[in-house]
């Protein structure tokens, strides 16, 4: 009993703290910067929880009380380290924007911890109206974050273009999940893929559709083509840190969730196999031709957010049911958080107020008036762009490798030739801030805050991550 | 008769995915999609009819609450939407592009 | 008999009221539109036997979120004038629903691999507020303490989109 | 007897070593204070001298030694070792290299004498001693080596020798361009050397590369690879000897100072291609096809370049190509397998055109860098020393007995009519009666007559006794040298050819003795004949001629130097420039810059897409859905 | 220390890079830095060359287990390939140190970074290992040119990243192809080159895999028709930048090919090495004729860079002893003497603030030592015997013709093409009247004289004792040779034997 529930400390740890620094909002006693390391206090603790819960294998806590909802194995458990992470950093980055930015309340970081506490529960759950709520509750806490800024005509048009579509996703979740319901009997993971084991998998429609319609919410989430379009709207309107946090956190949330869904069975997975090839394909494609023709660096970002997602498409494809791990998807995450993070956290306080540096050319000469700082972005895009001796260089070596190692052998080359796509986008950044010359001071740009000091963090993270693999 | 309310479920969804691409006032849109949401609704309770098991109708309570919360969240949105342009038009929301 | 005529009426309404929900210009046509659909959809619950849902579907759905929504449109005062302009809409409708057919289409293959006979109902007090309700606090308890979670991010959500803000210092 | 020895490596030594030094000296105080120019002259001679002793020791311990063991080889080191490839830094001298080593290394030694007065005031002249230094150097290489790449070694070091002479004075466009173009055709040349050698190599270069062991295997060659061998390395020898169709450098190199006109494009570095075909004659003796291409393109040069050389108004231009003339002429004989008598033509003519480069060259002096013969005239009386001396020389070249040339161009033209070669003889003697004419022709104009450029001829004097010393041993050379290897038909007992027959696969035929007579009474006739019309001619008061039909396009060589740069000096510059121009940007740029420009406007073109109206993105969710739910249906079962 | 000396040759420069770059050193301070540093790598370099042996095996080995999961390990080694690249790398760096006082820290920094790379690249024993290493040796690279370099550098950088990045990413997916076949076959993953060889591939796969590693090391070489990148960017680059891609770079490509794709890819390569050889010589003659067109120097020297790496590289595709040993013996040849003559154009760029050709003339009257130094570098690059560069060149014709008598014999030409644009540039530079411009050229220093110096005797010893640096060479190229050929016989006996029993595959012995 209390195994498990120091397994799940975190997950209360990250909800009590959510209420807390709710009702703390009630009274305005709280400065925001109060708030803001409290948030990070929360993440901070959750994370060594979560880190100290290092017990190997497959744990239901509470079986009977929570009807085999839950179930934390070392794959939910590193995702949650993840989670946590990408919510420390970004309460950290959000402590130096709203140095600059003045429509924060305490409520946000409130929200962020709600979302997290969503996210936590959805690498977790293994029923599928569980995954509807969790989904939810991180959904509506990040709709929330994203039109937080009420002044702002853009960060409004964000948050209705999210919302809609996002419930619009969730739509046909929610069919998918009856239509599974009515295929399978239940609604569990376990009791599903028992159920395809011994009946097959497309003797059933209901299941196919149903299974199609749920993976299409999760393909939403995750901004897989075609359902990628809202992604890079969303990113440009909503402020820099919690750009960072929805592109990390929630997409590691929405793949730990999707592949304990795949690997329910193997069949179920081998089934859908064949089409997320082409999604992923397609994923990687389009986004990097989006990408490509974008001139703000959050739009730029949020379409090589696509083009990771292709990524991780394949390393779904490649995982396998029997004796699954999930260390390439969570290596790839991992790495791809640190990258995107340190990127966002760098444009939360170098953005200016209002975020008014947004396009490339606001950056040029970046590297002869903060250095620092245009080396840490520098190594960031080199994570993100898969160059060694960064994170992002193994996390794109353990993808292709089990890529290959399942078979995959075409899709393995379109990663390549994606990754070789990708390269102008992310290097077009890095010449513009170091090889031309500053237009703009950057006197602006505080640096007393905390953000820089993540910033640094996770660069040093993103090599350390990307030499020592093993860590994850 | 189970293929029959299922049929209906399937028409009301359909009607609601049309509703959402068609339509550009926010309320219609909002409202094809709590449509969706209802057929999906009367698809568990179809099913859990079928396989004699209430759990088809928790699930359907439990849709029904999240449908409340994003619905409560939904028309927050909607208030400001109009506070910016005084419009319900979903194409006038289009800064962002490109 | 009864509950085949009863069954047509409902579906009847049902789906002339989702329709009208897509069809009406105006979203208080709308929103009384869908307000018959989901009467209806009560009504093809009790249909089938599920009588918690049937109640709360007339007092939550059609009752609690329904009379929000249309608070909400009478409270932004829509006028005629600040409707979308949609002339192209019935092309839209037209073109969606051809996008739609083979969505549709597949559904309805699905629907063919259930039986079309009715099921028999064995269980006892089956949809009853008090079977319901046990399975509820019983094995979906932990579900059911999440959506409070659920509820309370989207009342949080509503005080800092739509209500009055302290920013503080 | 003792073959190995250890002083051979010196001989080439000695002059780099010069070289070096003077080199060092030069660079060193060449912007700041110039030495004193005697001292350069000095230490310049030391090399080239102290080689001529040991060469002459080589060759008395040769002579001393039986006459099938008369060889003497030195191992300095394992050049280079890769597998079968066993290349040795290894000199060997025998009586063939002997020879060359002997009259290389004294006439090297004269010119170094004689250069001391013609560079003399040139502030370069540190520069140039240092050069002509290496050049002994290199070509005593190429004379010693003992294995083909040891020879190449030297081929090529007197290759860039003769370009960096002949580009010695760099500041005129032209001559660097003369230069350049000697280091390119003969680098052609060695591609022909080096692509012979690779095919020599992988043939029978396994069991050794040094030509010991590749006369020992040389049975062994396929008949094939074998007349491959020799047409290489012929490329090789048109290239170095300036035959056709390579021979167009050699008269360019008279840019350079006239001595280096003597040693290099004269006397010796020239001659190589003899040497080397010579050498090879162990192959060469067994592919008498190739020798037959040899010897025909080897008389058809003499006849161009003789050709050439009756037109030509530039003193140095007219011996510049006598010489090519010449070689053909060894050629020929080297290519019917009479070696000896091709290298005989090599040591004589070394010595008669040394010396009337050298006489040139005291006359250009005189004349204040005036090399136009139809602006001299009568300078016999100004300079009777070098007067006398040409003359002994022109009469040697025009083949007039008893002179060295004489005798050895009979050798040869005996020789082809010996083997039956009647075309090539018949050639050679009508080329040896121009060759006769066109020496006298250039002796009539410059020294007989009036002088046609009074001013000129008032200021001219003789040279001094450092030019004109050399001048008249060479003379004596030129006089002699062909009693060395004096024939039978004159009481001779062939000398030279009986030292060279240990390195020479050749056969003597034995003729009768009447076509010995027809051979040298065909000579003389022709010497006559020539020598009588360029008497008519320009023995007194000829005119600059104004050329037309005929005349005037040998007067332009046949056009073939346009030729050659129409044909391939143009177009290779086009095919650069179009390049440059066109097919690297546009062609072999294009398919990345294009793709790359393609990537561009499709992302770019993609942003459409993003139009922003959120139902837009539902429809394409909903697109999506609907492809894929057809695909699904499909897999229904 | 000793036992790890290769990764102190990596790392020693790669932190003190990193060091300069992180901290507010002035440039005074890198200067010295790279200095110390590059003449401590020269010191260890000439140590390993003195305490190498002659023999094929991998020598100084460091092998760590680094990933164990996937058989990836932190292994090193040299062996008589890669040793001299390395060794060339060593003895060249610390000359741009001594040469140019006045740059930037982060031009110092780069190059150490770069030279702990290049290192690194040189001894991973390790697929991995050695492609992050590769990939690293860009990114000073990418830096210095798009900082320090001309005009359109912008346009340079992104053209030769993106090609380079391209190229190794194609080379990834073949290293991770080769690993998951040593996978499927020997039931454990590694990564070791030396494993590689045992490995069995076959079938169109493991041809897309064999390309995906030509075409990543032919970009690098560059070998025609991938050599598009490498005129702008040795153009815009900074002296040492090109210095560095021409000098040591372009030959780690090469030798790359000899390490990794020959050992695995025997028969593949044993099979497309006519074509290879073909893309090498054409790529030769194509570079060599568009150098002679060149008005700027630094450009057509870039171009004779090509054309000698396409010779180099047919040396690698001729399959026997002499033409390898003599590509390896060339690579080291042509570091020293292009190398030295990029640097030597930097010097004329610095003196006269133009590298046209139009622009100079008569510079030999002005600086006899420069030119000479100029001259013998020069000939060296066009392969004048008793210079480097003929031993090499020699080797590589000759094993060209053995293995194919047309390639031969183009390849030939390169004596030709090399000297046409060589000389034609040092008639301009050297030769012919001064100009307003070129009367001012100063002589090189004695500082300058003394850092050229060991080159050019370097040259000259090569050129005349070369022995020590072949018998080095050669146990490795023996080896290399002895088993493709080995794929090669049992190609044919596999085709001959597939006809009489119906595809019944000749296992290898492991």
């Amino acid at each position: 009993m209390t195994n498990d529930f120091m397994l799940l400390m975190p997950l209360i740890i990250i909800t009590a703290g959510a209420i807390s620094l709710m009702l703390v909002a009630a009274f305005e006693k709280v400065t925001i910067e109060q708030a803001s390391f409290c948030c990070m206090g929360i993440f901070g603790i959750a994370f060594l929880m979560q880190l100290s819960n290092c017990i190997t294998g497959n744990v239901t806590p509470y079986e009977t009380v929570f009807n085999n909802m839950l179930v934390i194995s070392n794959f939910t458990r590193v995702a949650g380290l993840i989670i946590l992470g990408c919510g420390f950093f970004t309460a950290m980055s959000a402590q130096t924007y709203f140095k600059q930015n003045n429509f924060c309340t305490t409520e946000f970081y409130s929200l962020i911890t709600f979302s997290a506490c969503g996210m936590l529960l959805l690498t977790m759950v293994q029923e599928l109206i569980s995954v509807f709520i969790a989904l939810e509750i991180m959904s509506l806490a990040i709709y929330i974050l994203v039109g937080y800024d009420r002044k702002n005509k853009t960060a409004a048009e964000a948050v209705m273009k999210y919302l809609m579509l996002g419930a619009f996703a969730g739509a046909f979740f929610t069919m998918g999940a009856a239509l599974i319901y009515g295929g399978a009997h239940s609604t569990q993971f376990s009791s599903i893929g028992q159920f395809v084991a011994e009946n097959g998998f497309f003797n059933n429609p209901a299941l196919v559709a149903g299974s199609f319609f749920v993976l299409v919410a999760f393909l939403f989430k995750a901004a897989a083509f075609p359902f990628h379009a809202w992604v890079i709207d969303v990113y440009d309107g909503a402020s820099a840190p919690i750009t960072g946090y929805m592109a990390t956190g929630l997409k590691t949330a929405i793949f730990a969730v999707f592949a304990n869904f795949l690997v329910a069975d193997e069949s179920l997975r081998s089934s859908w196999v064949n089409y997320l090839f082409y999604f992923s394909v397609f994923t990687m494609f389009v986004g990097n031709l989006i990408a490509i023709g974008q001139d703000t660096l959050k739009r730029m970002l949020a379409a090589s957010g696509i083009v990771h997602t292709g990524y991780l498409l394949i390393a779904l494809v490649a995982v396998s049911a029997d004796n699954f791990s999930g260390n390439v998807i969570l290596y790839y995450l991992a790495a791809y958080a640190v990258g995107t993070l340190g990127m966002f956290a760098a444009l939360s306080y170098l953005g200016g107020e209002g975020e008014k540096r947004k396009s490339f050319d606001d950056f040029k000469g970046l590297a002869q008036v903060r250095p620092y700082s245009a080396a840490a972005i520098t190594i960031f895009l080199l994570s993100m762009a898969g160059i060694p001796p960064t994170a992002g260089f193994m996390g794109k070596f353990f993808v292709i490798t089990s890529a290959i190692d399942a078979g995959q052998i075409a899709l393995a080359v379109f990663g390549i030739i994606s990754s070789i796509l990708s390269m102008w986008y992310y290097l077009r950044l890095i010449i513009s801030m170091y090889f031309h010359e500053a237009t703009d001071s950057f006197e602006d740009t505080t640096s007393n805050g905390l953000a820089p000091i993540g910033t640094f963090i996770l660069a040093a993270c993103v090599l350390i991550i990307g030499l020592y693999p093993v860590i994850i | 008769m189970i293929q029959s309310y299922l049929t209906v479920s399937i028409l009301l969804f359909c009607i609601g995915i049309v509703g959402v691409i068609s339509r550009r006032n926010v309320f219609t849109v909002f409202m094809s999609i709590e449509l969706m949401l209802n057929a999906a609704n009367l698809a568990f309770v179809t099913f859990a009819r079928l396989h004699q098991t209430m759990d088809g109708h928790v699930l359907a309570l439990i849709v029904m609450a999240v449908a409340a919360a994003e619905a409560g969240l939904a028309l927050a949105v909607v208030i400001l939407l109009h506070k910016h342009k005084g419009q319900l038009d979903t194409n006038v929301f289009s800064l962002l592009k490109g | 008999m009864l509950t085949d005529g009863l069954f047509i009426l409902f579906t009847v309404f049902a789906v002339t009221g989702a329709a009208g929900l897509v069809l009406f210009k105006h979203p208080m046509n709308g929103a009384m539109s869908f307000l018959v659909t989901l009467i209806s959809l009560a009504g093809l619950y009790a249909l089938l036997s599920a009588k918690l849902i049937f109640a709360i579907q007339l007092m939550v759905y059609a009752g609690a979120i329904m009379s929000f929504i249309i608070f909400v449109i009478m409270f932004l005062n829509i006028q005629e004038e600040d409707l979308p302009i949609e002339e192209g809409r019935f092309k839209y409708l037209i073109g969606g629903v051809i996008i739609v057919a083979p969505i549709g289409l597949f559904l309805s293959r699905v629907i063919k691999s259930f039986p079309g006979a009715d099921a028999i109902i064995t269980v006892e007090g089956f949809g009853e507020i008090k079977e319901v309700g046990l399975l509820l606090f019983r094995e979906w308890l932990l579900r059911f303490e999440i959506v409070s979670i659920l509820l309370l991010v989207s009342l949080v959500g509503a005080v800092v989109l739509a209500g009055t803000r302290r920013i503080a210092k | 007897m003792e073959h190995n020895v250890t002083f051979l490596g010196y001989i080439p030594l000695l002059p780099l070593i010069g070289a070096a030094v003077l080199g060092f000296l030069h660079i060193g105080t060449c912007n700041r204070k110039p030495l004193n120019e005697k001292l350069y002259g000095l230490i310049a001679c030391v090399g080239p001298v102290l080689a001529f002793v040991l060469a002459l020791r080589v060759f008395l311990t040769l002579k001393g030694m039986p006459e099938e063991a008369r060889y003497l080889s030195q191992k300095a080191f394992t050049w280079f070792q890769v597998g079968e490839l066993d290349i040795t830094m290894g000199f060997l001298a025998d009586p063939l290299s002997s020879l060359m080593l002997v009259f290389v290394t004294l006439i090297g030694s004269l010119i170094h004498i004689y250069s001391i007065g013609y560079m003399e005031g040139d502030k370069n002249i540190g520069k140039f001693f240092a050069y002509l230094n290496l050049f002994v150097g290199s070509m005593l290489i190429l004379v010693l080596g003992d294995n083909p790449v040891v020879m190449f070694v030297g081929w090529e070091g007197v290759g860039l020798c003769s370009y960096l002479l002949i580009s010695f004075y760099s500041e005129e466009t032209n001559n660097v361009l003369a230069g350049n173009k000697a280091f390119i055709v003969n680098r052609i040349g060695d591609l022909g050397f080096v692509l012979g050698m690779a095919f020599l190599f992988w043939a029978i270069g396994a069991g050794g590369f040094d030509f010991f062991s590749l006369k020992a295997n040389a049975h062994s060659l396929t008949p094939g690879i074998a007349l491959a061998v020799c047409l290489l390395l012929f490329v090789g020898a048109t290239g170095k000897s300036a035959q056709i169709p390579l021979y167009v450098w050699l008269p360019d190199a008279m840019a350079g100072p006239t001595p280096v006109s003597a040693l290099i494009h004269a006397a010796t570095m020239v001659t190589a291609g003899v040497y080397m075909v010579a050498r090879f004659s162990f192959i060469y003796a067994h592919v008498p096809v190739a020798g037959e291409i040899v010897a025909w393109i080897g008389i058809l040069t003499a006849l161009l370049a003789a050709i050439f050389a009756m037109f030509q108004d530039d003193i140095k231009k007219i011996l510049a190509y006598s010489t090519v003339s010449q070689l053909g002429y060894m050629f020929a004989g080297v290519g019917v397998a009479a070696y000896s008598a091709g290298i005989f033509h090599v040591f004589t003519h070394a010595f008669f055109k040394a010396l009337l480069f050298l006489g040139a060259g005291a006359i250009i002096y005189a004349m204040h860098h005036e090399q136009n013969i139809w602006k001299m005239g009568g300078l016999k009386n100004k300079m009777p020393k070098t007067y006398i001396t040409m003359l002994i020389g022109a009469l040697a070249l025009a083949g007039c007995p008893p002179f060295a040339g004489f005798f050895s161009k009979d050798e040869i033209l005996f020789s082809t009519l010996a083997t039956g070669h009647y075309g090539i003889w018949a050639i050679g003697v009508l080329v040896a009666g121009m060759t006769a004419f066109y020496t006298f022709r250039m002796i009539f104009v410059v020294f007989h007559g009036e002088p046609r450029d009074q001013e000129a001829y008032d200021h001219c004097h003789e040279a001094p006794a450092v030019m004109t010393v050399p001048l008249i041993i060479l003379a004596v050379g030129a006089l002699f040298a062909g009693f060395l290897n004096l024939p039978a038909i004159f009481g001779g007992n062939q000398l030279v050819s009986h030292w060279l027959a240990p390195s020479l696969v050749e056969h003597h035929p034995h003729v009768s003795i009447f076509i010995e007579i027809i051979a040298i009474g065909a000579s003389v006739a022709a010497f006559v004949v020539g020598i009588r019309i360029a008497y008519k001619r320009f023995a007194v008061g000829a005119e600059e001629p104004q050329f037309s039909g005929f005349c005037k396009f040998a007067y332009h060589k046949f056009y073939i130097d346009e030729l050659y740069d129409g044909v391939f000096v143009q177009p290779y510059k086009k095919i650069g420039n179009a390049i440059r121009k066109t097919i690297e940007p546009s062609v072999t740029d294009a398919p990345v810059t294009l793709a790359s420009k393609l990537y561009m406007v499709i992302g770019t073109a993609f942003k459409v897409f993003q139009v922003g109206y959120v139902r837009v993105y539902a429809i394409y969710m909903i697109v999506g859905l609907s492809l894929m739910s057809l695909l699904l249906s499909q897999s229904l079962n | 220390m000793f036992e790890h000396v290769l990764s102190v040759m990596i790392f020693l420069p790669i932190v003190a890079g990193l060091i300069l770059l992180l901290t507010p050193a002035g440039k005074g301070i890198a200067r010295l830095t790279g200095l110390v540093i590059s003449f401590a790598s020269l010191i260890l370099g000439l140590d390993i060359f003195f305490k190498f042996k002659e023999q094929a095996a991998l020598q100084f080995v460091e092998n760590v287990a680094w990933i164990p999961a996937w058989g990836i390990n932190y292994h090193l080694g040299l062996d008589g390939i890669s040793l001299f690249v390395l060794l060339a790398g060593a003895i060249l760096l610390p000359m741009v140190y001594i040469l140019f006082s006045t740059k930037e820290k982060g031009y110092y920094a780069n190059l150490l970074i770069v030279q702990g790379a290049m290192a690194g690249a040189l001894c991973a024993a390790d697929m991995v290992l050695f492609y992050i290493f590769w990939e690293i040796m860009l990114l000073p690279i990418f830096f210095m040119l798009g900082l320090y370099g001309g005009e359109n550098r912008i346009k340079a950088t992104l053209k030769i990243t993106i090609y380079t990045i391209a190229g190794s990413l194609l080379m990834l997916a073949s290293i991770i192809y080769v690993g998951v076949t040593y996978h499927a076959q020997f039931g454990e993953w590694n990564f070791a080159i030396s494993q590689m060889s045992q490995l069995q591939l076959a079938g169109p796969v493991a041809v897309l895999a064999f390309f995906g590693f030509m075409i990543a090391f032919a970009i690098k070489i560059p070998l025609f028709p991938f050599h598009t990148w490498l005129p702008d960017a040795y153009t815009e680059a900074p002296t040492a930048t090109t210095f560095v891609l021409s000098a040591i770079m372009a030959k780690i490509g090469v030798y790359a090919v000899i390490r990794f794709v020959v050992p695995v890819f025997d028969g593949e390569f044993a099979r497309f090495a006519l074509l290879l050889a073909y893309s090498g010589v054409i790529g030769m003659m194509y570079c060599g004729i568009t150098a002679i067109a060149q008005k700027d120097i630094k450009r057509m020297l870039a171009f004779s860079s090509a054309s000698h790496m396409g010779i180099i590289a047919l040396g690698v595709f001729c399959l026997n002893v002499q033409a390898l040993t003599g590509s390896i013996y060339q690579i080291v040849a042509h570091a020293t003497s292009t190398g030295v003559l990029f640097l030597f154009v930097g010097i004329i760029e610095d003196k006269m603030k133009t590298r046209q050709i139009k622009d100079l003339g008569g510079i030999a009257y002005k600086a006899p030592v420069f030119a000479f130094f100029f001259a013998v570098a020069m000939l060296a690059s066009v392969g004048l015997p008793g210079t480097s560069g003929f031993i090499g060149e020699f080797l590589i014709i000759l094993g060209a013709i053995k293995f194919n008598v047309v390639i031969g014999v183009l390849a030939g030409t390169t004596l030709i093409i090399g000297v046409c644009y060589m000389l034609w540039m040092f008639q301009r530079v050297f030769f012919e009247k001064t100009n307003d411009r070129t009367e001012g050229f100063t002589d090189l220093s004695i500082k300058e004289g003394l850092t050229f110096l060991p080159v050019i005797v370097l040259i000259v010893v090569m050129g005349l004792y070369p022995q020590p640096f072949l018998s080095k060479i050669e146990p490795a190229a023996q080896q290399l040779i002895a088993s493709v050929t080995k794929a090669d016989s049992m190609q044919i006996a596999q085709s001959t034997h597939a006809q009489q029993s119906d595809g019944h595959t000749v296992e290898k012995k492991n």
